[in-house]
Formats: C-alpha cells, sequence, structure tokens
C-alpha cells in the first residue's frame, strides 16, 4: 500500500515539477506579454495543485491536508484574479498604443 | 560548511551589497531598498547566532529570533517614515535626488510630476 | 544529506544574485519586484535555519507590505526614475564606495567564521521558564514575557513612526484622510478577490494569531495578514482610508501599547515588579496582551502605507 | 523518499528562478512582476516538499501566509501600474 501511495506521490510530485518547468520556459520564451500570462497560470494553477495532490498521502493528520488544499485553494483564487488584472492592464496599454 | 554558516556568509554579502547602493544610488528610494538590504543582512547575521545556540532540545535561540521579529517590524516604521519624507520633499521642491555637489544636475520637474 | 547542501547553496546563490539586482536595476519597478522577490527567497532561508516565525514574520512584513508600500510611493514619485540614469555617481566614488562595502562585508564574514559553535545561548534557561508562562512558542515567550519591555518599546516606536507620518502633512489636510490606496472603478476581479480572499485571509490571520501561543505564529505575524487584508479592501476601494482625526482610529493605534504598560503597571502591584505575571495567570494575560497588538499591529502598518493626510491628491 | 522531495523542491527553485530573468529583461512591468508571482508560487511548492522531508514545525502555516500575500504583492502591482488612468505608461526597461 505504501509502495503505491509513494509512487501517487512521485507521479504527481513530477507532473507538478514538469508544470514548473513548463511554465517557467513559456515566461522565457513565448513572444508576448498575454501568451506570458497563459503561461504563468498554468504553472500557478496545475503545478502546485499537483504538488499539493503528491503530498497529501504523507499528511500526518486531516488538518494539515485541510491547510495544504486551503493553500492551494488560495494561490488558485488569487492567481486567477490577478491574471485577470494583469490580462486587464496590458489590454488597456495595448489598446493607448 | 553547515547551512547557517552559509546563510551567516549571506548575511555579510547582503551587508555589503546594501552598503554599496546605499552609498552609489542617488535616488532616496533606491536607498531605501539598500537600507532594507544591509537590515536582513544583519537580521541573517541574527539568524545564525540564534542556530549556533541550539540547546535543550531547541533547534535555536529563542532570544535572537524574537529580536529579529521586532527588527523586521521596526525596519519597516523606518522606511514608511522615509518615504513620507521623500514624497513631502517631492511635493514640495519637485525633486527627489540627493546630489547636493551637483547641483546643476538637479531635474526640474514642473507640478511635482502629477 | 548531500541534495539538502547543493539546495543550500543554491538559494543562498539565488539570493545573492536578486539582491544584487535589487541594487543594480535600473528602473525603480524592477528593483522593487526584485525586493519582493528577494523577500520570499529570505523567507525561505529562514526556514532553513528553524525559524518559521522570523519566516512568517519576513515574508508578510519585510516582502509583502514593504514591497506594497515602496510600489505605491514609486508610482507617486512617477517621472523621478528617469532622472537617476542621468546623475550617475562618479567612477572614483563607485570605486571607493565598492572597496568600502568590501572591506565591511569581509569583516562581518570574519566575523561570523570565527563564531564560537556551540555559541553563548539562552536556549537552556528558555527550556527551564517556558512552563512558567503556559506557553509552548518560546519565540512567544521571549517576546511577551522575558523580553517585554522591549516589545512595548518597539509598538510605542511604531506609534511614533505614525506621527512621526501624519505630522509631513501640510497644514491644509491636518485631520483628513490619506488618498485612496486605490483607482476610481476598481475592476470586477478586484471586486472579487475582496469578497472571497479577505474573509480566508481574516480567518488564517486569526487562525496564525492563536496557535501563536503554542506554535510558530502570533501577533506580529497575524497583524501583518490581517493588515493586508485591510489594504486589499481600501485598494478595492470598498472602503478608504481613515481620516487622521478619527478616534477609533487613534484608539485602536494605542491600543496595543497602552494594555502592554497596564499590565506592566499591574504586575507591579500585584507581583512586585514592573511587567512580572502573577503565577498561573501568565498565559490568559500574554493572550489578552497579544490581541491588542494584534489590533494595534493590523492598524498601523495600512496607516503607515497610506501616508499623511492628502485628501485631494489626484488633482 | 525524501531525497526525491528534495530534489524536486530544487529543481521547482531552480526553474522559477530561471523565470525570474523576466525580471531582468522586461520589457514590461506586467511581465517583471509575472516572474515574481511564479517565485512566489513556486516558492510555496518547494516550501511544501522542503517541509514534507525535514522536521520543522509550522511550515504549513508559513506557506498559508505566503500564499495570501502572493495575491497581495500582484495585487498592489497591477493597481500602481495602472494608476494613472488612461494615460499608458512609460514602462519599457530600455
Amino acid at each position: 500500500m505504501s509502495v503505491a501511495l509513494d509512487l501517487f506521490s512521485i507521479v504527481a510530485i513530477a507532473a507538478g515539477a514538469f508544470f514548473f518547468f513548463a511554465g517557467s520556459v513559456g515566461l522565457l520564451r513565448f513572444p508576448d506579454s498575454l501568451t506570458r500570462l497563459h503561461a504563468l497560470s498554468k504553472a500557478d494553477n496545475l503545478g502546485l495543485g499537483l504538488v499539493v495532490l503528491g503530498l497529501l498521502p504523507r499528511v500526518a493528520s486531516l488538518l494539515d491536508a485541510l491547510k495544504l488544499v486551503a493553500i492551494w485553494a488560495l494561490v488558485l483564487l488569487s492567481g486567477a484574479a490577478s491574471a485577470q488584472l494583469i490580462g486587464r492592464a496590458l489590454r488597456r496599454r495595448g489598446g493607448d498604443e | 560548511m553547515t547551512p547557517s554558516t552559509l546563510a551567516g556568509l549571506v548575511g555579510a554579502a547582503l551587508v555589503g551589497l546594501g552598503l554599496y547602493g546605499l552609498i552609489v544610488n542617488p535616488q532616496p528610494l533606491r536607498k531605501i531598498l539598500a537600507f532594507n538590504l544591509i537590515g536582513s543582512g544583519v537580521f541573517l547575521v541574527f539568524g545564525i547566532v540564534a542556530r549556533k545556540g541550539a540547546a535543550a532540545g531547541f533547534p535555536f535561540d529563542p532570544v535572537p529570533q524574537a529580536m529579529v521579529i521586532t527588527g523586521i517590524v521596526v525596519a519597516f516604521a523606518a522606511s514608511a517614515l522615509a518615504v513620507a519624507l521623500i514624497l513631502r520633499l517631492h511635493e514640495e521642491t519637485g525633486q527627489v535626488l540627493l546630489d547636493e555637489e551637483n547641483p546643476a544636475s538637479l531635474p526640474t520637474q514642473e507640478g511635482a510630476g502629477k | 544529506m548531500s541534495v539538502l547542501q547543493i539546495l543550500d547553496v543554491g538559494l543562498a546563490l539565488l539570493v545573492l544574485a536578486v539582491a544584487v539586482w535589487t541594487i543594480a536595476a535600473r528602473e525603480i519597478f524592477g528593483a522593487v519586484v526584485g525586493y519582493v522577490a528577494y523577500g520570499l527567497l529570505l523567507s525561505l532561508v529562514w526556514i532553513r535555519l528553524f525559524a518559521p516565525d522570523v519566516a512568517l514574520t519576513e515574508a508578510a512584513i519585510g516582502s509583502g507590505v514593504t514591497g506594497v508600500l515602496l510600489v505605491t510611493s514609486g508610482a507617486r514619485l512617477k517621472g523621478a526614475g528617469k532622472a537617476s540614469a542621468a546623475a550617475k555617481p562618479s567612477l572614483s566614488l563607485r570605486l571607493s564606495a565598492a572597496a568600502l562595502s568590501l572591506l565591511a562585508a569581509a569583516a562581518l564574514a570574519g566575523v561570523i567564521l570565527a563564531l564560537p559553535d556551540p555559541g553563548p545561548t539562552l536556549a537552556p534557561e528558555a527550556r527551564q521558564h517556558l512552563a512558567a508562562t503556559g506557553l509552548g512558542n518560546p519565540v512567544t515567550a521571549v517576546l511577551i514575557a522575558w523580553r517585554s519591555f522591549d516589545t512595548m518599546l518597539e509598538k510605542i516606536v511604531l506609534a511614533l513612526a505614525v506621527v512621526g507620518v501624519w505630522s509631513v502633512a501640510s497644514d491644509l489636510y491636518w485631520g483628513g484622510a490619506p488618498a485612496p490606496l486605490g483607482r476610481a472603478n476598481p475592476q470586477g476581479a478586484l471586486l472579487l478577490l475582496e469578497q472571497t480572499l479577505v474573509p480566508l485571509g481574516i480567518l488564517v490571520g486569526v487562525h496564525i494569531f492563536w496557535v501563536g501561543a503554542d506554535a510558530p505564529g502570533g501577533a506580529f505575524q497575524a497583524g501583518a495578514i490581517l493588515a493586508a487584508m485591510w489594504m486589499i479592501v481600501m485598494i478595492a476601494r470598498v472602503s478608504e482610508p481613515p481620516p487622521v482625526n478619527s478616534r477609533w482610529l487613534r484608539l485602536a493605534l494605542v491600543a496595543g501599547p497602552a494594555v502592554f504598560i497596564v499590565a506592566g503597571l499591574a504586575g507591579l502591584g500585584m507581583a512586585g515588579y514592573f511587567f512580572a505575571y502573577p503565577d498561573g495567570f501568565a498565559k490568559p494575560i500574554i493572550l489578552f496582551i497579544e490581541a491588542f497588538m494584534l489590533l494595534t499591529i493590523a492598524a498601523t502598518l495600512p496607516v503607515l502605507v497610506a501616508g499623511p493626510p492628502r485628501r485631494s491628491f489626484r488633482p | 523518499m525524501n531525497e526525491f522531495l528534495l530534489c524536486a523542491a530544487g529543481f521547482i527553485l531552480l526553474t522559477v528562478a530561471a523565470g525570474l530573468f523576466r525580471v531582468l529583461r522586461g520589457p514590461g512591468d506586467a511581465d517583471r512582476m509575472m516572474a515574481a508571482q511564479l517565485l512566489g508560487t513556486g516558492g510555496i511548492a518547494a516550501l511544501l516538499l522542503i517541509a514534507s522531508a525535514t522536521p520543522v514545525a509550522g511550515v504549513a502555516d508559513v506557506a498559508l501566509g505566503l500564499a495570501l500575500l502572493a495575491a497581495f504583492a500582484s495585487v498592489a502591482f497591477v493597481n500602481s501600474v495602472g494608476a494613472d488612468d488612461g494615460q499608458a505608461r512609460e514602462a519599457d526597461g530600455k
């Protein structure tokens, strides 16, 4: 059982790390700000989400598990809102020029 | 090299960097940033002292850590006061540079830039 | 263990690189963003130094609130950034500054390498007396019980900083409100954030305050988080920075130090000396003081960021 | 397993640190902000991984605080970038 859980953790965390990698590559290589914003949101949402998922089997108590999920939820919420705000700011500037 | 020694050396380097920035950057806001770098470098040195004082089942000495916490808050208060003074200077004179030796290089910003 | 060491070295190099960028950036905004990133990395370093209390304070105040203070004032000083390129200091000044800083850093590094290991410590005494306070977190015990004089004076410093910031207002605006923190028409996303994140944030702040007696956390960290939440509300323009002559604001600003002094005097009367907590009552008294400290910190930080009264900031 | 967690933390830190080159290159303030936000999220992930691999108490609460404040900084940045309504801010690095 614990081997299966470890395997699950490894797969999920590796996938999360991959999304962070992809997000950074996108942030560096994509041609304009809006596409970079897209890459960033992927890393924010999926990367951290998968890492949290992978760590869930390893927590000691239910409260710790709830905290992990709450951390992800907070980042999702703020990531979504700030992506929206940044996108608006970019479009406003784009419209002016 | 233990992690705490490494962090202490980083702290020393940060103090040096901040000192350089404090002297060289003519813009007051940048000076505040540099000053905060010096502050956090000093805090890191406190951190290594706390870590080396690990004893009696604590992985750290709580006294330096508590001093760092109050220090961070006081550093923020000092930064806020400095920022208020700079903004007032800017309102009053339209200038934000502190360049006494070279008054000709001071830019004149009409209407305080707003 | 070697992986951890590599991680430590990488983290150290990263902190230094971001610090160099903060000093060397051409533009103020870039420097401030660098400073915020630097604060985040520094809180990781504090975790590695087994100091989660400090890590949380650094993340909240050192990085978050200070970053917002600088970026807000940077925007108010707009146009001044370009001037800095014109007035570059001379090469000789830069060289001598570099030499001086190098000397200071090297001297400090020498002192650090010469530190005794294990060093002198007060940890055994903290362990010995921790049970008497009823607390589980030695850092909180140091802050509110054993070095309470420091902490009280630090609260007074915060109050003095508010007085200093307010006193640079021009006479015209005295008694008025500071400039609004947010823009005229807040966007929907900001309002969503204000309606969802802020209640959660208040919950987290209270949680961190409450666990602070026994685990990392406490009034400083929780107060900074609550302050950040209030600032989000003000940025969303759901509430405005209060006028400086409002009574409840002034009460909130002095509540922490006032309760602290009263508790200290009560200790003088009841247990014989200033700040003595009577046996068995230490924990309730400490939590009582901390609650008011929380209020004061949560009120003071946004007031300091909002700045002096300037009712007609945007003409 | 712990080794793997630490490796993952190091890898994530390394990648988001590479993303910090956006802070250097800009060109706009928004790009810089995004790099800082990515660092914040990656920092939280690395913190959780390190916390799971080494015994330090209370790290989950630190991560909780970081998660709250990540949004705080971004919001204040957007707010200040757009502080002058209608006027395009000259943000380009060079």
